[in-house]
């Protein structure tokens, strides 16, 4: 035990005041000695695709939300105004790495190719995975706030004794740093120098709950304190989320341990499309936080860097019509398991047990068919 | 006075009456305060009594359970909300480890007198996590009382009752049924003790709890049209179980059906039948029946109907143990071996 | 090979032999290192396999349990220890709510071949929490395998099974049973379904497990020299259950006696006989019986040869099963109604 | 949320590069910033009474030890070297003030008065808890790790509650803060500003495994992530104890919060009597700390002083033996309980189902007294 870990943690530590940003609110490009290493790669093309990305995940949320209300979803968490947060971490990723979300990162799961009858298939309640995470590098959602975050840690310690340089990331919320597992993963992510980025998305709310019922202090703060290095970013700015991540992977990657992540944004939508927000939040805060909206923001940089600013929103909106065109289609698509299903892979093989229920089971829906 | 209030408003207003009765009455929980609560059972509660005694407490039920205790200590009279049945196993340890125990521990030196609300149960179409039934963990610790309400007058009376509680108690809220409607007298205040006998039969005795006593009711005037009488016990407390209610229901009909949503094994039920058949073994005259939901973890809700005990379900169970045709035995004997 | 060990050393060579046959197993938990754990288990593990296989983590179970998930999602195979019964609490939400579930939710595409290891029971004369039997909590979890073992040879057997399975098995060691000594061929790896008859005898049928068992063999002994003959069965996995090997048994017997240091109320006994009842109600002659703790917390270890059940507890359950003179009933029918 | 809150939670820290000290090894009274404001009433007669108190706990403990070797106790975790931190700590709390403490804090409860008969008890294992908290002050031992630091989190929020200026202490180990619930303590603790003082004596170990397997920075250090001030001292220096813990309760009195106290001290004796401590430390590091022995440096410190040190030596030791006489006296007198009373306080009341099992067990322990 010693100082020097603190002290180091602190010393890679950054933005804890202010919140590190590559773009301000309007889209200028501010210099940060901090992140802009880390983005020498980012060209028009780079941009204009980040844009795009952002653009499609609102898309999908937009739809999905939609669908819920027509009953086609069984429920919905928004990702409405978190965007850059999702698309800007998770384009910091490679294949190979892998994902442990809570049940917002829709945008994550798109960048990781996450098909749209499987992003929504959970959603759809016939399901409760939507995707092979093997496949996908991204476990299926995790609903249990904060349990993921322990997997993380758990899978890069995997990561180290197999000697890879891969890394895992987690992703929970604001509310989620409460949870005793949030600090135990911590605790152990520090311990054991595993190579995890602990992302928050601190969208000021836990349902109706403000961050200040959970911490009266920077929640990226807290893990200096488990000798885990901090960067806050604003999290409506793609490049400071994507080049935080960056630097978060890039210690990860070189033996250098966890880092946490905490990117300050906001949720714009309700909690789920069951919440009404309006008990608890007033509309000149969203207002105010919809003038910060990471869309908007990198369009007006796009145009400021002398893009087309027209010729990517149409493009994007092009693309944005095509998903939600698929997307449609793809959720009446999403096959409903039989009945039978229920009793499938409770264990790796049957059990006595087991069977003998689906056999009642079946005997019984059997009789009600002829029966009554 | 009587008034008509949904089962979730019932509970509120038995809160709400509490806060009022008791100074050392507290509410805490997630959401519970400004939201009033995300199935608004607290809604109102903290505008008319403040943030000091209904608190939006931070994300962790651990330490919402933990924190309890310490007020218990100081002597308040904390009730807690775990706000959903999937999201009360991190607080197990608080509850079987420390609740369950002080004041055993103690030899009787510290009371407890905690109640911890947990809105649980299947059928409401949502996702992993919120449709379980997890009394029977509960059931199996000693030093918990477990109870549960079938509607809103019980539920009302049996929060009351809860709340003035010296023991702790773990409340199962049965969400499903948060929006039944029903007369509630708030004068009545109930015991935490004993079963109620809701229909009166001579062939079979069905016991049953929460949300699955609507489910047997509908079946018991189903049977009655085929002409067989069930008789219907609620058994409120799930923990511990009014057997002698059930023992003397048996000696009457010679049969026992159990349903809960909660799975079979090491359950509620698998403790009635063992309970009854170590007492009334002799007055038994068929095997007694379980209708649970199956031994899987809770399926997606697009299955749930198919997973949880239903009307037809609990007539196969009553069929089967009447001797009657049955779906399990393959037994055709109309009338059965009455 | 054969070789006499105790059933503690036998666990050891177990986890040994599993560490290397195969690369992906890694042993986790608290003092399992550089002690070799408070009870030695792993004693010489981590000198051998290093400190990456064999890992002292931090004090937190729910963490031991949570990475330990990760691990399996990156394809390791994890044993971990809980250093004691009473402190699985803290884990219960990864275990009931991940590791039990994850291959279920992800309909077979992810597996948790974890085993966790807990050393339980009582009767080893410490302080609170060091003496519990939680198995029934497990046992109702959809999803996890649940084990013990009686006998050294038992021990290593099923330990290798465990690991080896692709599901998540809950192993209970029975700590008062470490000490005891038998032979052990390396050789042999269990199944993890099926129970194992003991003892062959005709008028009773007595189900147990884990530190029950030596209770029960001489128990069946003692009722020898009276002229009775108890068919003991070491039912060895409690979840699921082998309720065919007891159900052939009883269908002979007619008698059932379930034996085990856990809490009677929604126990693995309960279920035991619910189910027991169901399958073979007509061929029980009498009752069955549970010999189990009391439904209260574990008492101070001063009065746990009380608490828990004896020979003599056992024999007594026997007599009233075969409706001879039991303190319980009261009865003095010698020969009871066999 | 503000970092106004984790830089003020920095500002009111102390002692996380170097421990604060009064006393130095050699008892010399060092001149400290912190500390010294807070020790200004103590005097010969205060210094004595301390050295008294840590020598009675320490001679409570070996007899203690010595009975476990004998049989009369089934085990007990010996509290040797870590007297300054146990009584320093105690002796700054009013009797109004609540204490839930773990297992080993055997010298707190013998300054919050508990009996020799009610402190060996629960180690006879004859009972559960060996006195009335009430009475004392005190919570009953806790064997779960950090569970009994939510309960002093929830109980200073219930002082608050009814405006109170009490305050109460947890005391926890180094191991404590790697669980979860140590964690959600300080978050509840801080969310609620509860007066609540999070005492971890960081003895080194935790069984086997040495603080550095739990963390690799100050355990104190954590504290300010959750916006908590942290004091880190000499937790063999009974001054330094004395004197942090009267900030933490002032801070907690005056509606200040909560305070995290590190005080960095050392097992010296095994784990618990059935420990080996050989197995994984070295004597010379255990020969290292008894150089640093807190009654030793007190009471080179009062000779320094000009007190008589062996008039004190001599004074401790006529009570220490006469403590000791009383113990082995009161330990043979601990009463056994009834086996009946394994059934009593399930719950406050009889239930017909526990009213059945006593029945049944009277019945059976009668039976087989008179057959078998
Ligand atoms: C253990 C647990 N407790 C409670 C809940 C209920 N719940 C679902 S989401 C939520 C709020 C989560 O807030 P945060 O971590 O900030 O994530 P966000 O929803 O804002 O993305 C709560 C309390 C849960 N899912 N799991
Ligand atoms: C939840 C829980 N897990 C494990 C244990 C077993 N155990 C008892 S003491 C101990 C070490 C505690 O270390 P620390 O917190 O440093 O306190 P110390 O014993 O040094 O006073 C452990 C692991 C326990 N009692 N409770
Ligand atoms: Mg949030
Ligand atoms: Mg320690």
């Amino acid at each position: 035990m010693s100082t020097a870990v603190s002290a180091r943690a602190a010393e890679h530590s950054a933005g804890l005041d202010d919140p590190l940003v590559a773009l301000d609110d309007s889209g200028t490009r501010c210099p940060s000695a901090v992140l802009d290493g880390h983005l020498a790669d980012v060209d028009e093309t780079m941009l204009t695709d980040l844009y795009v990305d952002m653009a499609i995940a609102r898309r999908v949320d937009e739809e999905a939300f939609a669908l819920t209300r027509q009953g086609e979803l069984v429920l919905w968490p928004p990702s409405l105004g978190q965007e850059a947060a999702q698309v800007g971490s998770a384009r910091a990723l490679r294949g190979t790495d892998f994902v442990f979300s809570s049940y917002r990162e829709h945008g994550v799961a798109l960048m990781r190719g996450v098909g749209l009858d499987e992003l929504l298939a959970v959603w759809r309640g016939t399901t409760q995975s939507g995707w092979d995470p093997y496949e996908r590098g991204m476990a299926t959602p995790q609903i249990i706030i904060g349990a993921q975050t322990l997997h993380a840690a758990g899978y890069a310690m995997g990561i180290r004794m197999d000697g890879g340089d891969d890394a895992a990331i987690a992703y929970f919320g604001d509310g989620a740093t409460s949870e005793g597992d949030a600090n135990e993963a911590m605790v152990f992510a520090s311990a054991f120098r595993a190579p995890v980025v602990l992302f928050c998305q601190n969208n000021q709310y836990a349902i109706s709950e403000p961050v200040s019922v959970q911490s009266r202090s920077p929640l990226a703060a807290r893990a200096i304190g488990f000798g885990i290095p901090a960067l806050r970013v604003d999290g409506n700015d793609v490049l400071a989320v994507l080049a935080a991540t960056r630097i978060a992977l890039q210690r990860a990657r070189r033996g250098g341990g966890p880092t946490f992540v905490e990117a300050v944004t906001y949720r714009v939508g309700p909690h789920t499309t069951t919440d009404d927000p309006t008990r608890y939040r007033d509309d000149e805060e969203v207002a105010a936080w919809r003038g910060k909206d990471p869309l908007d923001r990198l369009l007006r940089h796009l145009g400021g860097a002398g893009a087309r600013e027209d010729r990517v929103r149409e493009e994007a909106q092009v693309r944005c019509d095509q998903v939600a065109r698929e997307l449609r289609t793809a959720v009446t698509a999403i096959p409903v398991p039989a009945t039978d299903a229920m009793f499938d892979h409770v264990f790796t093989g049957p059990t006595r047990r087991l069977e003998r229920q689906r056999a009642e089971h079946r005997a019984f829906s059997a009789s009600i068919e002829g029966d009554r | 006075m009587t008034e008509q209030l949904t089962l979730a408003k019932a509970i509120g207003r038995a809160l709400g009456d509490a806060l009022a009765a008791d100074d050392r009455v507290v509410l805490m929980g997630e959401d519970i305060g400004r939201l009033g609560g995300v199935f608004r059972v607290t809604d109102g509660l903290q505008e008319r009594f403040g943030t000091a005694r209904v608190i939006d407490s931070p994300l962790a039920e651990s330490a919402i359970v933990g924190t309890a205790v310490g007020m218990a200590y100081r002597g308040y009279r904390p009730v807690v909300e775990i706000q959903f049945d999937g999201f009360v196993y991190p607080a197990f340890d608080q509850i079987v480890a420390q609740v369950a125990r002080l004041h055993y521990r103690t030899r009787g030196v510290v009371r407890m007198p905690l109640t911890i609300r947990i809105p649980y149960g299947g059928r409401i179409g949502s996702v992993e996590h919120h449709a379980e039934s997890p009394e029977s963990y509960f059931a199996h610790t000693p030093g918990l009382r477990v109870v549960t309400a079938s509607t809103p007058q019980e539920a009302y009376s049996t929060m009351r009752a809860a709340v003035t509680s010296d023991d702790p108690v773990v409340f199962f809220e049965p969400k499903a049924r948060y929006w039944d409607k029903g007369d509630v007298d708030t004068g009545r205040i109930a015991g935490l003790d004993d079963a109620a006998v809701l229909a009166r039969g001579r062939d079979v005795t069905v016991a049953c709890y929460g949300p699955a006593v609507r489910t047997v009711l509908d079946a018991a005037l189903a049977a009655a049209d085929e002409g067989i009488e069930i008789e219907v016990i609620d058994l409120r407390s799930i923990s511990p179980l009014d057997i002698d209610a059930v023992v003397e229901s048996v000696s009457r009909t010679g049969r026992l059906v159990v349903v809960h949503e909660a799975p079979a094994e090491a359950s509620v039920a698998s403790e009635l039948i063992a309970s009854v058949v170590e007492r009334a073994f002799d007055a038994l005259r068929a095997a007694p029946e379980r209708v649970t939901a199956y031994d899987t973890p809770y399926p997606p809700s697009a299955l749930e109907a198919d997973y949880l005990p239903s009307l037809d379900r609990v007539l196969d169970a009553v069929d089967r143990s009447l001797g009657r045709w049955s779906s399990r035995t393959g037994l055709a004997i109309a009338g059965g071996a009455r």
